[in-house]
């Protein structure tokens, strides 16, 4: 290449606000939450032609420092991921009030008494089990063998809430068509687990294990084991269909095209974006986030190449699921209340 | 083939272990090195066998000087070594033993094992061993492991045979058959470097004798030369080599053993029914060759062995059942018969060794601490008093000297108030000063009205120590004789032959 | 023997001394750090932005690439000793030194790990378990530090003491069941590990055991502050009473091994198992004496990650794989307690320097992970770096054969 | 040993038969822990065993289908006439054959499998097949460390060399397009993981465990910073490689319930099995082996019959590698095709208790991992056809048997002699 001038003044970017982030323990490349939540900072950042700073966690013990050295680092917003630096967060938040503090996937508020525990920290919360329940019903409908099938990673809330509302909407399926479509791998409060977020040969058996209970449906809940789905359900030999969690597997992953029904959306990346937007123009407002079917915080993807397999009275009943669900006249359980 | 070995030096560190050697072996000749421990007549043959490369000095073969980049050279150009401490795979079988680092292979690169076996065969029926190819090393007792050595030797066909201290380990029966082999390959041509503490041994099949002290050749004698002679020689002072000792002063009976049985873990009566008693001041030998019962019943004597039936009383007070440190703590006074294994921690200072069987309280530990003072005062007066050649007490046990090792052992154990003391193999492979010494003590012990057992499969200690002897033979007694008794009368003995003419008196 | 000795002359003081200097242990740590440094660089180059861009045009102007990996190496390495040592620019002389007590934070649960680990070795035992041991003390210390009341002091003991305990248990269970059975230690601990991973998942999944009340997170509840730690140095600074537990124990550790005949005796089983048997050792009571106390040790480790550290209540992951650090720890400070404290502090001040290398130069936490493994490495085989830096051999004409020189001297 | 004349003191040494009440004793134990199973918590309902994996198996078996609460009983019946038999074996000072307890196992299991997939369908091709999956990485692995203890270097290293070698597979095997240059990658990554092993604890005699704990973490090290620098960002291009194919053996692969479990795999798995066979055959019939034992067991004997121990260490260790390593490449050429941090998740210290359970010997390590990778596949079908049990608790199975099986069973086992030791020449 050609070397570029000598003094670019300037080069810097045209803001220097700085946005940082710090993973929890899966790291930026998950595919999952660290990674969706980081991409909506580093999408702020390019924006505001600027800056930013990712400081990964390995364990435990790595939030408070990770948080504190951004703190040194000047960082004007900083968002930890993951309910597992809540505490060190909260923390960071009430030591530095000129900082601004976005907490992915908790409340915040671990004295319970239902308020954020730092005025200059905004939680990020998605009820992903109202999409879930889409997805369940979807899949209800869409199963021939009359059983759909999910597992996770490790039982974390944040796994269990995807579970918790597909189990749920096939329920739902059940109860409105008086089918018996039946769920392998959660029966509502126990249920597989890979014991990790590998995708190694753990997930892949789990996922052949349930594909052996003669399912046609599998979701699996929990960043990178959806790739151990994908090749039991490749040498599987029968048509199964693949639902993705978090992101569009569809967009994200184009190897899963070929069977993916649809994906279990939960925008991290929008209300990461949006956080680190408004904090950037001086609009910072700490009131917890709650993604929905409302807001477009969750939502079920687009069927993208099994929009044709899929009946289109199914899916027209999904889309009046939905807004009753927005109405509230169908309601999802989960711990989001 | 004539072998020269021209001013070797060979040093460790500071230490010079060979010092400007120089030794010529005649083709056929049968040819002895004497030396007192550490002398370095070891280090001198694992030079010429390439295990250790020289700092100084040529190996000449034939009037060809030869290096040797280690023992593969050293074994094609003719040279094989029985060493002194086994050199056989303990889980091989003997065939697996014997062709290991020449293995003959069929297809598949399969070991050709029959091969193997025929030839363990052969060599085994031409010098007249008995040794059964598919045994496991391990499972084998020392004599016979000593004849694997000498058929792996034999099988490379080597020129030149190196025994270094062979018959340590040997029944007197079996160091005959051991020499009659050696005469036989020398009649073969073969020429043949044999190590010994046994002066006995080199007068009788020596052609020539070389004497090296702290790594130096310091003389050469003659097959005719008197024990006594050798044995200045070797030490650089006179040597007693008969123990003195008055008639014993007999006490009260103080144990008595009483149908006593052993059985291993796979359900062999290792010792079989075995009664007997000691007086105080008194020294009761038990002889036989090894393996035949002698080791697991003093083991059971101290609590080291798990099935036991039977009773063993001292001074009143059943053994039996208890725990070895309620034993020791009763003042029995234990040499093991495996120094480096049982005896020692090797990576311990000698003062620490001093103290490991009773760090339980006084007088070297008070409220749970080591008082490192009380102990190193205690260390410094054995090492006088047991003569350690040592650098200090710190020093770790390890690094001693096979005898010195053996006397750190019997200085830990002596030093305590006794009630009885049980000392298996007590010289083995220790050089005729040290031997001397230990005698001594063992003897000044039994003159204190302690009753001793002690344990040799050398007749010549057995019948210099003891008052009684007691000969076992597969786990039972053959009979108890006086001290006196003739070395052909142990022998049969020891072969099981129940003696004719007897009386040790059981019921002493 | 002793005459032989003599014969080779010693050299001159001043040559003696600079000779140490060379080689000695300090020489060979500060250069096994330098070599190490030198391996991660390139890591830390490859990934910086600056470099890959100026390397793009690297036949252009070459000396932009140059500068490009000097600026993001000495910053990097800048980072790591800001964030581990001294840092300049802060504030306060408090700011500045901060760093540093950062670094003993970090290092007070790889000591007392380490110590765990270091004990079973001198005993003769491979502990590997140091992941469960941690696991179930953090457990017992966490029930107690979170969900009981009790008055100030009592309850900091009793927390402690619950730890301690846990840690201590667990061990025990893989000594007893190697005293019992003969079972492989290596093969229990690592079993031990796995089950502690879950069953701790279990109780922080379980309202009433250690999951915090009305959360549906497998956390704890954040510790009373009844059971905390007391901050050493104030409140600006993380270091805790942990750290001064962890040098109790190095003390204690000490005492046990070189100065008590517990410690004597569970040496003995260590070197020699068989001797010790002989006399009059209960070798199978020694197994599961010195994995209670070595399991005790990792159990300080755990407390002072749940009472200290991360106060705040905790996951399944608390102990941040400092199990497995553990053994590197005690191995590299040779199983000594001094030597696992020094090994402790140093693995201690990388993992806190890392943080503020990746915070501030974005260098991926895993560089320091590399740069440590090698540090241990190039510590642990001198031979290797002197050979590197040819640095003259202590053991001098020892390993050399047949040498011109040493014929002279040897007359 | 000749006796010199015919010895009068009786002939042969004496036996004696040593009871032992260990079987009676375990046999009982678990029979009444089983019993407790149906007793307290009587299942209704039969167990169905499905034994062919699909519909369109060319030979079809018929579902098995027991009921569940009687099927345990029954079971709990035989297991106690076994117990008894081998009381009374026990007290005519017998041993209890070893076909007792095979069959008190398979009746335990069958009871226990009934119990449980009670109202269910229970997949025993795939239980198998999982089983074995999980078990793959876990014997190249463990066969990696036997061939390293074995010749005197402990090999800690075993879980680097599969995250090694799973990272090359998946980066060499997507540049390259081929899975067969990714599983070369794969063993040559393990054998320098064994390389580096070799350098540091024979040439410079460093101690072996702290090598491989350090190993362990630099390759962790490494594989993370560069999955996470180069590979997760350009996913398409390095980090997915083609799998190996599933190859179906002629004839064999029809053999009910075997065939399609053992003979419908990829070339990885058919290695394995030849792995398996040639070290067991080359260590105990070859001269490779007989070396390799000899400077494992006593290296300054092999030394004095002119074996280099170290070359002979350096090569069996780098051999040792390329084994684990190639169990390394079953994770991203034949399970997943893709590379993920630190994905082989503690496997390697899986495969060194496997090995140690095993008792240094290629086939029962085998074992040892393929009970390992059962136990954890049933916990997996289980948790799947419905188990009441908290998902922690079944995810701790597979540690609590073998814990058992090591504690109960197994007992002592004894090491290569050497192992762990350097050898220092003079
Ligand atoms: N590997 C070694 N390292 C250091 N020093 C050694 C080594 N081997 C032997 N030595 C030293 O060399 C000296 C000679 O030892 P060597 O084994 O040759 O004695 P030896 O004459 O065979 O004695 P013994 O009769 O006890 O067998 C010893 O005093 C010892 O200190
Ligand atoms: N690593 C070492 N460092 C120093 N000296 C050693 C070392 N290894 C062995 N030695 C010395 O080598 C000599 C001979 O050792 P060896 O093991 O042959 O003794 P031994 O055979 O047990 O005793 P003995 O010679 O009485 O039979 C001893 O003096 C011992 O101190
Ligand atoms: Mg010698
Ligand atoms: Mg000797």
């Amino acid at each position: 290449g050609a070397a570029p001038e000598e003094d670019t003044a300037g080069g810097e970017g045209a803001t220097d606000f700085l946005p940082c982030i710090v993973s929890d323990f899966g790291g930026f490349d998950d595919k999952s939450f660290n990674q969706l939540s980081m991409e909506g900072v580093q999408e702020a950042a390019d924006e505001l032609g600027g800056e930013f700073k990712q400081v990964e966690s390995n364990a435990e013990t790595d939030y408070a420092p990770n948080l504190e050295n951004l703190v040194a680092q000047g960082c004007n917003l900083i968002t930890g991921v993951g309910f597992a630096l809540a505490p060190a967060t909260i923390e960071n938040a009430n030591a530095n009030p000129d900082i601004d503090f976005v907490l992915v996937d908790d409340a915040g508020d671990a004295d319970g008494d239902g308020q954020t525990d730092a005025d200059n920290l905004k939680p990020l919360l998605y009820d992903t089990a109202q999409a879930a329940f889409l997805a369940g019903y979807l899949s209800a409908g869409y199963s021939e063998s009359g059983k759909v099938g999910t597992f996770g990673g490790q039982e974390f809330p944040t796994v269990t809430i995807f579970m918790d509302g597909f189990k749920q909407g096939v329920d739902y399926y059940n109860e409105e068509k008086g089918a018996d479509v039946q769920v392998v791998g959660w029966d509502g409060s126990t249920g597989t687990f890979t014991g990790g977020f590998e995708a190694g040969p753990e997930a892949k058996t789990a996922a052949q294990n349930i594909i052996d209970q003669g399912v046609d449906v599998l979701l699996p809940v929990g960043g990178p084991i959806y790739q151990s789905a994908l090749q039991a359900i490749k040498e599987a030999d029968r048509d199964i269909a693949l639902i993705g969690a978090d992101a569009d597997l569809f967009e994200t992953d184009p190897s899963t095209a070929d069977v993916v029904l649809t994906s279990i959306l939960k925008n991290m990346h929008l209300s990461t974006y949006e956080a680190t937007m408004s904090s950037a123009n001086g609009e910072f407002d700490a009131t917890p986030y709650i993604g929905t079917l409302e807001n477009d915080g969750v939502g079920l993807a687009d069927l993208h190449d099994f929009a044709d397999k899929v009946d289109q009275g199914l899916l027209d009943e999904v889309a009046a699921l939905e807004e009753s669900i927005i109405a509230g006249d169908v309601t999802v359980e989960s711990y989001l209340g | 083939m004539k072998l020269e070995l021209r001013g070797i030096t060979k040093r460790f560190g500071a230490l010079t272990a060979n010092d400007h050697i120089d030794l010529a072996i005649e083709p056929g000749e049968i040819h002895c090195l004497l030396g007192e421990n550490g002398a370095g007549k070891s280090t001198l043959m694992n030079v010429l066998y390439g295990l250790y490369q020289a700092d100084e000095g040529d190996i000449a073969i034939d009037g060809e000087v030869r290096s040797f980049a280690g023992p593969g050279d050293a074994m094609a150009a003719g040279i094989g070594m029985v060493h002194q401490h086994f050199m056989l795979i303990p889980v091989f079988t003997v065939a697996e033993n014997v062709m290991l680092g020449h293995e003959q292979t069929r297809v598949g690169g399969r070991l050709d094992l029959a091969a193997a076996r025929a030839k363990v065969r052969e060599i085994s029926d031409r010098f007249g061993f008995h040794v059964d190819p598919d045994a496991v090393v391990e499972d084998l007792p020392v004599g016979v492991q000593q004849r694997v050595e000498i058929i792996k030797a034999l099988s490379r066909d080597a020129e030149v045979l190196v025994f270094d201290e062979p018959t340590a380990v040997l029944t007197p029966q079996e160091t005959d058959e051991l020499m009659a082999t050696m005469r036989q390959l020398k009649a073969a041509g073969t020429s043949i470097v044999f190590i010994t503490h046994k002066l006995r041994e080199v007068r009788e099949v020596a052609d020539r004798i070389t004497v090296i002290r702290l790594g130096k050749v310091v003389g050469e004698a003659e097959p005719t030369a008197t024990n006594a002679e050798l044995a200045s020689l070797m030490v650089g002072r006179a040597v007693e080599l008969t123990v003195h000792k008055e008639p014993p002063t007999l006490g009260d009976v103080a144990l008595s053993v009483d149908s006593l049985t052993v059985t291993d873990e796979f359900g062999t009566v290792v010792v079989d029914d075995v009664s007997f008693q000691v007086r105080g001041g008194e020294v009761l030998a038990i002889a036989g060759v090894q393996g035949n019962g002698q080791t697991e019943l003093t083991e059971a004597l101290v609590g080291l062995q798990e099935r036991v039936a039977g009773s063993a009383r001292l001074n009143g007070r059943e053994l039996i059942g208890r725990d070895v440190r309620a034993i020791l703590d009763d003042g029995v006074g234990f040499v093991p018969e495996d120094r480096s294994v049982d005896g020692l921690v090797k990576e311990f200072s000698i003062a620490e060794n001093l103290m490991l069987d009773r760090s339980f309280g006084e007088p070297f530990v008070s409220r749970g601490s080591v008082k490192p003072r009380v102990l190193a005062e205690f260390a410094r007066e054995k090492i006088d008093e047991f003569d350690i050649r040592t650098q200090g007490p710190e020093q770790a046990a390890g690094r001693l000297s096979g005898g010195n090792q053996q006397k750190v052992v019997l200085a830990r154990e002596l030093s305590r108030e006794l009630s009885l003391f049980i000392a298996a193999q007590p010289t083995r492979g220790v050089d005729v000063g040290s031997i001397e010494f230990i005698h001594k003590r063992i003897i000044e012990t039994r003159d204190s009205g302690i009753p001793v057992i002690v344990i040799s499969t050398e007749l010549d200690e057995a019948a210099a120590l003891a008052d009684r002897i007691m000969v076992m033979y597969r786990g039972k007694v053959v009979g108890i004789v006086g001290g006196d008794a003739s070395r052909d009368e142990l022998g049969l003995m020891m072969a099981g032959e129940r003696p004719g003419t007897t009386d040790g008196g059981t019921e002493a | 023997m002793t005459s032989a000795e003599t014969a080779v002359p010693q050299p001159s003081r001043w040559h003696r001394a600079l000779q140490q200097i060379t080689t000695g242990g300090a020489a060979i740590a500060v250069l096994s750090m330098v070599l190490a440094m030198l391996a991660g660089s390139i890591l830390i180059a490859i990934t910086d932005p600056e470099v890959q861009a100026a390397a793009g045009y690297f036949f252009a102007r070459p000396v932009d690439t140059f500068a490009a990996i000097w600026d993001a190496v000495s910053g990097a390495y800048i980072a790591l000793f800001q964030g581990a040592v001294y840092n300049p620019h802060a504030a306060t002389f408090a700011g500045q030194i901060k760093p540093l007590t950062e670094s003993l934070k970090f290092a007070t649960p790889l000591i007392a790990a380490g110590l765990g680990v270091g004990l079973a070795f001198r005993a003769g035992l491979f502990n590997i378990g140091g992941q469960g041991q941690m696991l179930m003390a953090a457990a017992a210390a966490g029930y107690v530090g979170a969900y009981m009341n009790l008055p100030v002091g009592l309850h900091l003991v009793l927390a402690v003491a619950a730890g301690i305990a846990g840690g201590a248990i667990w061990a025990g269970i893989a000594g007893y069941l190697k005293a019992r059975t003969g079972a492989h230690e290596v093969i229990l601990t690592i079993m031990l590990n796995n089950i502690a991973f879950y069953l701790l998942a279990w109780m922080l999944a379980t309202q009433g055991i250690l999951q915090a009340p009305g959360s549906n997170n497998p956390k704890t509840a954040p510790m009373e502050p009844t059971a905390l730690l007391p901050q050493l140095l104030g409140e600006s600074f993380n270091l805790h009473a942990g750290f001064l537990i962890a040098l109790a124990a190095v003390a204690f550790t000490w005492w046990l091994l070189e100065r008590s005949s517990l410690g004597f005796r569970l040496r003995a089983v260590g070197e020699n198992p068989h001797a010790a048997r002989v006399a009059g050792i209960d070798v199978s009571r020694s197994y599961v004496i010195v994995m209670l106390i070595a399991g005790g040790l990792v159990g300080i480790a755990g407390v002072s990650q749940v009472l200290g550290t991360v106060p705040t209540g905790f996951g399944g992951d608390i102990d941040a794989g400092m199990g497995f650090d553990a053994i590197t720890v005690a191995l590299l400070g040779r199983s000594t307690p001094l030597g696992i404290l020094g090994a402790g502090i140093l693995f201690g001040a990388f993992k806190a320097g890392g943080f503020s290398m990746q915070a501030a130069e974005q260098v991926p936490n895993e560089v320091v992970l590399v740069v440590q493994a090698l540090i241990v490495l190039f510590i642990a085989a001198p031979p290797l770096v002197r050979a590197i830096f040819r640095l003259p051999d202590p053991a001098g004409p020892r390993r050399r054969k047949q040498n011109g020189k040493t014929k002279e001297v040897a007359r | 040993m000749t006796a010199v004349a015919e010895p009068v003191v009786s002939g042969a040494q004496r036996r004696v038969t040593i009871v032992s009440w260990k079987v009676p004793v375990i046999y009982a134990v678990v029979t009444v822990l089983f019993a407790l199973l149906p007793l307290f918590a009587p299942r209704s309902g039969a167990a169905t065993f499905r034994l062919v994996r699909s519909a369109e198996a060319a030979i079809q078996i018929p579902d098995v289908v027991l009921p569940a609460n009687p099927t345990a009983w029954v079971c709990v019946v035989l297991m106690a006439a076994a117990a008894v038999f081998a009381v009374l074996r026990t007290r005519a000072s017998q041993p209890t054959p070893l076909w007792t307890t095979v069959a008190f196992t398979i009746v335990l299991l069958i009871g226990f499998l009934a119990w449980a997939a009670a109202g269910s369908t229970l997949p025993m091709i795939g239980l198998l097949v999982g089983s074995l999956a999980l078990a793959t990485p876990l014997i190249f692995g463990a066969l990696g460390g036997v061939i390293g203890e074995r010749v005197g270097v402990v090999n800690i290293a075993i879980e680097g060399q599969l995250l090694a070698g799973a990272f090359s597979a998946a980066f060499v095997g997507s540049i390259t397009g081929t899975p067969w240059l990714g599983l070369l990658a794969a063993m040559i990554a393990g054998l320098l993981v064994g390389l580096v092993l070799a350098v540091f604890a024979i040439t410079y005699f460093v101690n072996q465990i702290i090598v491989g704990v350090v190993l362990n973490g630099l390759v962790a090290g490494l594989t993370t910073f560069f999955f996470s620098t180069m590979m997760a960002d350009n996913t398409e291009t390095l980090n997915s490689p083609e799998l190996f194919r599933v190859i179906s053996v002629p004839l064999l692969s029809e053999i009910p319930i075997i065939g399609p479990v053992l003979f419908q795999q990829t070339i990885v798995t058919y290695l394995m099995y030849a792995v398996v066979a040639i070290v067991w055959y080359g260590l105990y019939r070859t001269r490779w082996g007989l070396r390799l034992r000899a400077v494992g067991e006593h290296p300054q004997a092999a030394d004095t019959v002119g074996i280099n121990v170290a070359r002979t260490r350096y090569l069996n260790v780098m051999l040792a590698g390329a084994i684990a390593g190639m169990g390394g490449a079953f994770y991203t050429l034949v399970s997943n095709p893709q590379f993920g941090r630190e994905m082989t998740g503690g496997a390697g210290y899986i495969a060194l208790a496997a090995l140690i359970f095993g008792k240094w010997d290629p086939i029962r390590a085998t074992l040892a991992a393929l009970l390992f990778g059962f136990a954890t596949n049933l916990q997996g079908v289980f948790s799947v056809i419905g188990s009441p049990v908290p998902s922690q608790f079944m995810l701790m199975l597979p540690y609590v048997v073998t814990l058992f099986a090591v504690a109960g069973l197994v007992g002592r086992s004894r090491p290569p002699a050497a192992s762990g030791q350097p050898y220092i020449k003079e």
